[in-house]
C-alpha cells in the first residue's frame, strides 16, 4: 500500500460523465456531486461553482471485507439514514432463522427495533429514530460493522 | 508468532508498531477515531476499523470498540501503545479475558506500578533507592531533628495535606529546620486545617534519568542502558539523549543492574522505564511506566535492539535469548520532539499540511505520520514527528542533528523546529550540563 | 533553507482540457469539477472562474554574494541583453584606472569589446552581438559572474 | 579543517557530500548547470554558482568553470563526487596547480588506476591476483597446452583481434583444446584477418565482489570489508548488499587484508574501491575505482564509518587515527538504486514528481535529492534514489527493505521500485544464490 502510491489518472471516466449529464437531464437536479475516498466529481448545469476543498493524496488501504464505511467526520448522516453507533456485528433478527426484525418497505414506528449489533458478547437493539418506511437495508445479517457505517435508510 | 495484531493507538506509535509488524510478518488491524480516516497508519495497515467519533474517550479509550474490532477482524493480540489503555490494567485483564493477547506487561505489574505509592514500595523492597522521607508525620522539633539526621540536608518539610507547595520550606540545617519547623505546621494548619508536615530529602537541580528494561517473564530481564530526559518543559520532555552526558561508564553499569536486577526479581515481562530523579551521584526512583515509550528509539540507536519488536517476540512467548553480556551500548543518539506548536508560544498549531520534506542520509531516522496534505487533528496531543539522529559521538550527534533540522521542511502548521535549532546551539546543552529546571530557564529567556 | 517550495505551474494538460471541454459540448453541461487527491481540475462554460490553489512558499537559498543570477533554462535571453558566456570575474577596463571599454550611452559596433571575464587567468573578450547604444550595465567591475549572467543591455 | 569546499556534482551524490560538509562545519559551494537551478543540493548549499548549460560537456565536465568558481567563491578544496571528472586525472592535477586540493587520490594513482592494464600491472606486481592468461598469442597446439596447464582448464581460447565473442571458445580439457584451437584460429583468420588467439582462464557464473579501502596517504590504509555487487543489468549495479552472503570470515580477511596490504604498499590516499570476480573460492582482480562509489552507503552501514567524511578528513592532511583492529563489522546493509525508468522497458522516465514520501523507521536510510514537486531533468542519469536498510542480520534487513519499499512513494514518473519489489521476493536472492548473469535471466523471466 502506498500513500498518493496508487491513484487513478486525473481523467473522469466520459461514461461517467455522461451518465451524470443524463441523470442531471432525468431529475432535473442542477447538480450532482460524488466522491468515493478522496476521488470526486461534480457536474452541474447552468450553476457557478461553489469551492471544493483539495482532499489529500489517495491512497488504497485494505478495507474490512464486507464492513460498511463510516461516513467522514465532516458529514452529517443524510436525514433517515441509520448508521451504527459502536463497533460489532450486526444481526437483522433476534436468532437464527427467526423472522427479521424489519423487511424492505415496512412501515415502521419511532423507537421500532431494527436490528441488533453484538459487542462483547452484548446485544445492543439499534431502534428506529423516527417513523418511516424501511427504504433500504444496506447491512447483511451477521456481518461486521464499524463505528457510523450506514445500516439502513428511514423514510 | 501472530499472524494478525490489532494497533491501539494512533499517530506516529501507531505507525511504529505497524512497521515492526511488517517487518515479521504479522498483519496490521488499524482502529481509527473519525477524525483519524486519512492517518497514514490507516493508510497502510492491512486492515481497518472506525471505533468512534474524534474524542478519545469514544474511539481510542473505548474499550468496548477496540476488542470488538479485535473480534470482527480476527486478530490475535493487541498492541496498546502508549498512553489512552497502555497503562490500564483492567483494559489488560479484559483484553486477555476475551482471548486476545496484550502485548505489555501483566495486568498485576501495570497495576502494581500504576500507583506511586505501591510503586516506591514495592522498589525499595527490591533495593531500589526511592527519595527518603519521614515515613509518619514529624510531632515536634526532636523527632523532625532525628528523622533529618537520617535523611540528611537540606530537607523540604511538607504539609501532609499537600499541594501546591503550600506550607513548603527548605531547611539546610538543624538550625534552619528549629526555626521552620513552626512557621510551616502553623502555615500547614492555616491551608490544610492540620498541622502535620512531613519531611523529605530536598533536590534542588536534579536530572531526569530513566532505565530502558527488557523482561521475557521468564526470568530474563536486560537493560538497555539509560536515557537523559531532563529537557523537559511543564513536564513534557522536549528532547531525550542516550547515553546521558552526566553518567559514567560505572553508574550506567550500577543504575542499569539495579533496574534489571529489581525486574528479574519482580518477573516483568515486556517492556519498562524506571524514571530516577539523580543529582548529587545519587539515584532515586520516582516511578515505572510499564509500556513503550515515546523516547525508545534513542535506545534503540544506541543498542542495536528492536525494542517493539521485542515486545511482539516476548508476547508471543519467546525467551529473550541474550544475555546483559550480549548488549553493546555504541555511540550517541538524540531524540527531537516536533510538536505542532508554536515554538515561542506553544499554542497548539493543527491543520493542513502544505509542505513536507523529511531529511534523510547517514544517521538519520525519522519516527512521524506526516506526510504532505496531512491534515494534524485538532483533537489529540500535538507531537507530529520524532527526528532521532545517532552518531559515533555526542559531537558527531550533535552536529548531524543541526544538519538534520536544518533539511526538515514542515509548512502550512507552526511547529517547534526552531526550539530545537535555538537549543542545539546552547552553550549548557552543548557542554550536556542541565537539569530538569534548565530547559524552562532558556526558553523564558530573549533569544 | 527550504526545498519542495516550487509547486508545478498551475498549466493542465491541454488533452485533459480539451477531452472534457468536448464532454461539456456533448452532454450540454455547464461545468465538470474532478478531483483525485489534491491534484483537481474544473471546467466550466459561462460561470466563474476555478478556484485556485494557494501559491507555493518560495525557496530560500543564500546566493553567491554580488553575483547576477542566471536565466533559468526555459528563458531565452530577452533581446539586447548580453549574459556570460562563462564563470569569471568580470573587469570593464582593460586594467586598473584605465578608461572602461564602454560607458552607458556609448554607440557601440557589432564585435566591439564591451568588457573582459577573466576565466582562470584567462582574459576572456566579450564583444557586441550587435551595433546600439549601452542602455543598462549591469555588472560591476571585479564582480564575479556565474555562466549566463546578465551583463549589459544594448539597444 | 576546510572552512569552504565546492562540490563539482549533482544529484543525490552531491546532497551527500553536501551533508558530510555540514556536520564537520564546513560551508558548502554548489555549482550547477542551468538544468539544476532547483536541485535540493543547491537549494541547501551556503553558496551557489551556474557554471553552464545543461550538456555535462558544458557545466559538470566544464573544468574551466569549476575551477574559477572554485576561485571567485573562495573555496580552498573541490569535491568531485563520482562520475563526471571524478577519475580524471588531469582534472585533479589541474585542481592542485591551481592551489585547490582535490579530495581524493593523487593524480598518479588516478592515473596508474585509470588504465586497466597499467592497473592490473601494477596490482599483480604487489600480489593481487587478476584473470590468469597466457602473455602473448600461443601459435601452436604445444604452446596451447603448456599455457593452458599453467592457467588451469577451463580456458577461453580469444581472437587477439578480439571483440564480440567472435572466435571464442571455452577448452575444458586438453582433448578440447586440441579440437577446438585450430577451428578458433581460423575463424580469427576469417574475422580479424590474423589467426593469433590467447588463452585466458574463462570463469563461466562469477560474482562481482569489491573492497572498500580508506588510506590517508601517510602509509595507514584500512579496508571496510566487501561489497556484493552482483545483481547487475547491462553492466549496471541495480541493488549491492553487504557483506556478501557468499563469502566467509576467512575469505573476508584474506581479501580484505590483501586489498588494504597492497594500497599500503602504493601509499593510497582517500577512498578506493577494488573489484574483483569471484568464482570457486578464487578473486580475480578486475579493476580499481580512484573515487567514491554510489554503493558507498552500506559499507558506512555495517561499519559505522562516514566515508565522505573520512575523505575530507584525510584530504585535510589528518592522519586516518584509527587501525583495521578498531573497526568491527556488525549486521547487515542493502542498498536498492531507484532508478526514474520503466520497471519493465527500462526506458528513462524524467519529468516531474507530483507526490513524493520516503520511507522512514529504524534502521531505513534514504540518500536522495527528490521533493516533490521536482522535475527530473532528461539530460543526466537516472539514479534518483538509494534506499540503503540495515539490519542485525540479513534476514531482518530483508523484511525491512520490503517495509519501507512498500512505504516509498514516488508519483508522476515510472521507477524501478517495482523491479525491487519483484528482486525481494525471489528465492534465488533471498538465499543469496547469484552470480552477474543471474538478474538478467531474472528479468527476462516472465512475472
Amino acid at each position: 500500500m502506498r500513500i498518493g502510491g496508487k491513484k487513478p489518472p486525473l481523467t473522469p471516466d466520459p461514461e461517467l460523465v455522461r451518465t451524470l449529464a443524463a441523470l442531471l437531464q432525468e431529475t432535473g437536479l442542477s447538480e450532482i456531486e460524488y466522491a468515493v475516498g478522496d476521488c470526486r466529481i461534480r457536474v452541474a448545469r447552468n450553476t457557478a461553482a461553489p469551492p471544493v476543498s483539495a482532499p489529500p493524496p489517495a491512497a488504497e488501504t485494505a478495507k474490512l471485507d464486507g464492513a460498511a464505511r463510516p461516513l467522514a467526520v465532516e458529514e452529517t448522516p443524510s436525514a433517515g439514514v441509520v448508521t451504527a453507533p459502536m463497533v460489532g456485528t450486526a444481526y437483522l433478527a433476534p436468532q437464527q432463522g427467526a423472522p427479521l426484525f424489519v423487511k424492505l418497505g415496512d412501515e415502521i414506528a419511532e423507537g421500532q427495533v431494527l436490528l441488533i449489533i453484538e459487542a462483547m458478547k452484548v446485544m445492543n437493539q439499534i431502534r428506529a429514530p423516527r417513523p418511516g418506511h424501511v427504504r433500504r437495508i444496506l447491512v447483511e445479517d451477521g456481518a461486521p460493522v464499524e463505528y457510523g457505517a450506514a445500516l439502513m435508510l428511514i423514510e | 508468532m501472530f499472524e494478525k495484531v490489532l494497533i491501539a493507538n494512533r499517530g506516529e506509535i501507531a505507525l511504529r508498531i505497524h512497521r515492526a509488524c511488517r517487518e515479521m510478518g504479522i498483519k496490521t488491524v488499524a482502529v481509527h477515531s473519525t477524525a483519524d480516516t486519512d492517518a497514514m497508519n490507516v493508510r497502510l495497515a492491512d486492515e481497518t476499523v472506525c471505533i468512534g467519533p474524534p474524542p478519545a474517550r469514544d474511539s481510542y479509550l473505548n474499550v468496548a470498540a477496540i476488542v470488538s474490532a479485535a473480534r470482527i477482524t480476527g486478530a490475535e493480540a493487541i498492541h496498546p501503545g502508549l498512553g489512552f489503555l497502555s497503562e490500564n490494567a483492567d483494559f489488560a485483564g479484559i483484553v486477555e479475558e476475551h482471548g486476545f493477547t496484550f502485548i505489555g506487561p501483566s495486568p498485576e505489574h501495570i497495576r502494581l506500578m500504576g500507583d506511586k505509592l505501591s510503586a516506591k514500595a514495592a522498589v525499595s523492597r527490591l533495593g531500589i533507592p526511592t527519595v527518603p522521607g519521614s515515613p509518619e508525620p514529624v510531632r515536634d522539633l526532636a523527632a523532625a531533628a532525628v528523622a533529618a539526621r537520617e535523611i540528611g540536608y537540606p530537607v523540604l518539610i511538607k504539609a501532609a495535606g499537600g499541594g501546591g507547595g503550600r506550607g513548603m520550606k527548605i531547611a539546610r540545617s538543624e538550625e534552619e529546620l528549629a526555626r521552620l519547623l513552626p512557621i510551616a505546621q502553623g502555615e500547614a494548619a492555616a491551608f490544610f486545617g492540620k498541622d502535620a508536615v512531613y519531611l523529605e530529602r530536598f533536590l534542588a537541580r536534579p536530572r531526569h534519568i530513566e532505565v530502558q528494561v527488557l523482561g521475557d517473564g521468564k526470568g530474563e530481564v536486560v537493560h538497555l542502558g539509560e536515557r537523559d530526559c531532563s529537557l523537559q518543559r511543564s513536564h513534557q520532555k522536549v528532547l531525550e539523549e542516550a547515553p546521558s552526558p552526566a553518567l559514567g561508564l560505572e553508574e550506567r553499569q550500577f543504575i542499569g543492574s539495579l533496574a534489571a536486577g529489581a525486574m528479574r526479581e519482580l518477573g516483568y515481562k515486556s517492556a519498562g522505564t524506571l524514571e530516577f530523579l539523580y543529582e548529587g551521584g545519587q539515584f532515586y526512583f520516582i516511578e515505572m511506566n510499564t509500556r513503550l515509550q515515546v523516547e525508545h528509539p534513542v535506545s534503540e540507536m544506541i543498542s542495536g535492539i528492536d525494542i517493539v519488536c521485542e515486545q511482539l517476540r516476548i508476547a508471543a512467548g519467546a525467551p529473550l535469548g541474550y544475555r546483559q553480556s550480549d548488549i553493546r551500548l555504541e555511540g550517541h543518539a538524540i531524540e527531537c520532539r516536533i510538536n505542532a506548536e508554536n515554538p515561542k508560544t506553544f499554542a497548539p498549531s493543527p491543520g493542513r499540511v502544505t509542505d513536507y520534506h523529511a531529511p534523510g542520509g547517514l544517521g538519520v531516522r525519522v519516527d512521524s505520520a506526516l506526510y504532505q496534505g496531512y491534515r494534524v487533528p485538532p483533537y489529540y496531543d500535538s507531537l507530529i514527528s520524532k527526528l532521532i539522529i545517532h552518531g559515533k559521538t555526542r559531537n558527531e550527534c550533535l552536529m548531524r542533528v543541526r544538519r538534520a533540522l536544518e533539511e526538515y521542511v514542515i509548512a502550512g502548521i507552526d511547529t517547534t523546529i526552531p526550539l530545537h535549532q535555538r537549543l542545539v546551539e546552547a552553550a549548557r546543552f552543548i557542554d550536556g550540563d542541565y537539569d530538569i529546571g534548565w530547559l524552562e530557564r532558556f526558553i523564558d529567556r530573549p533569544g
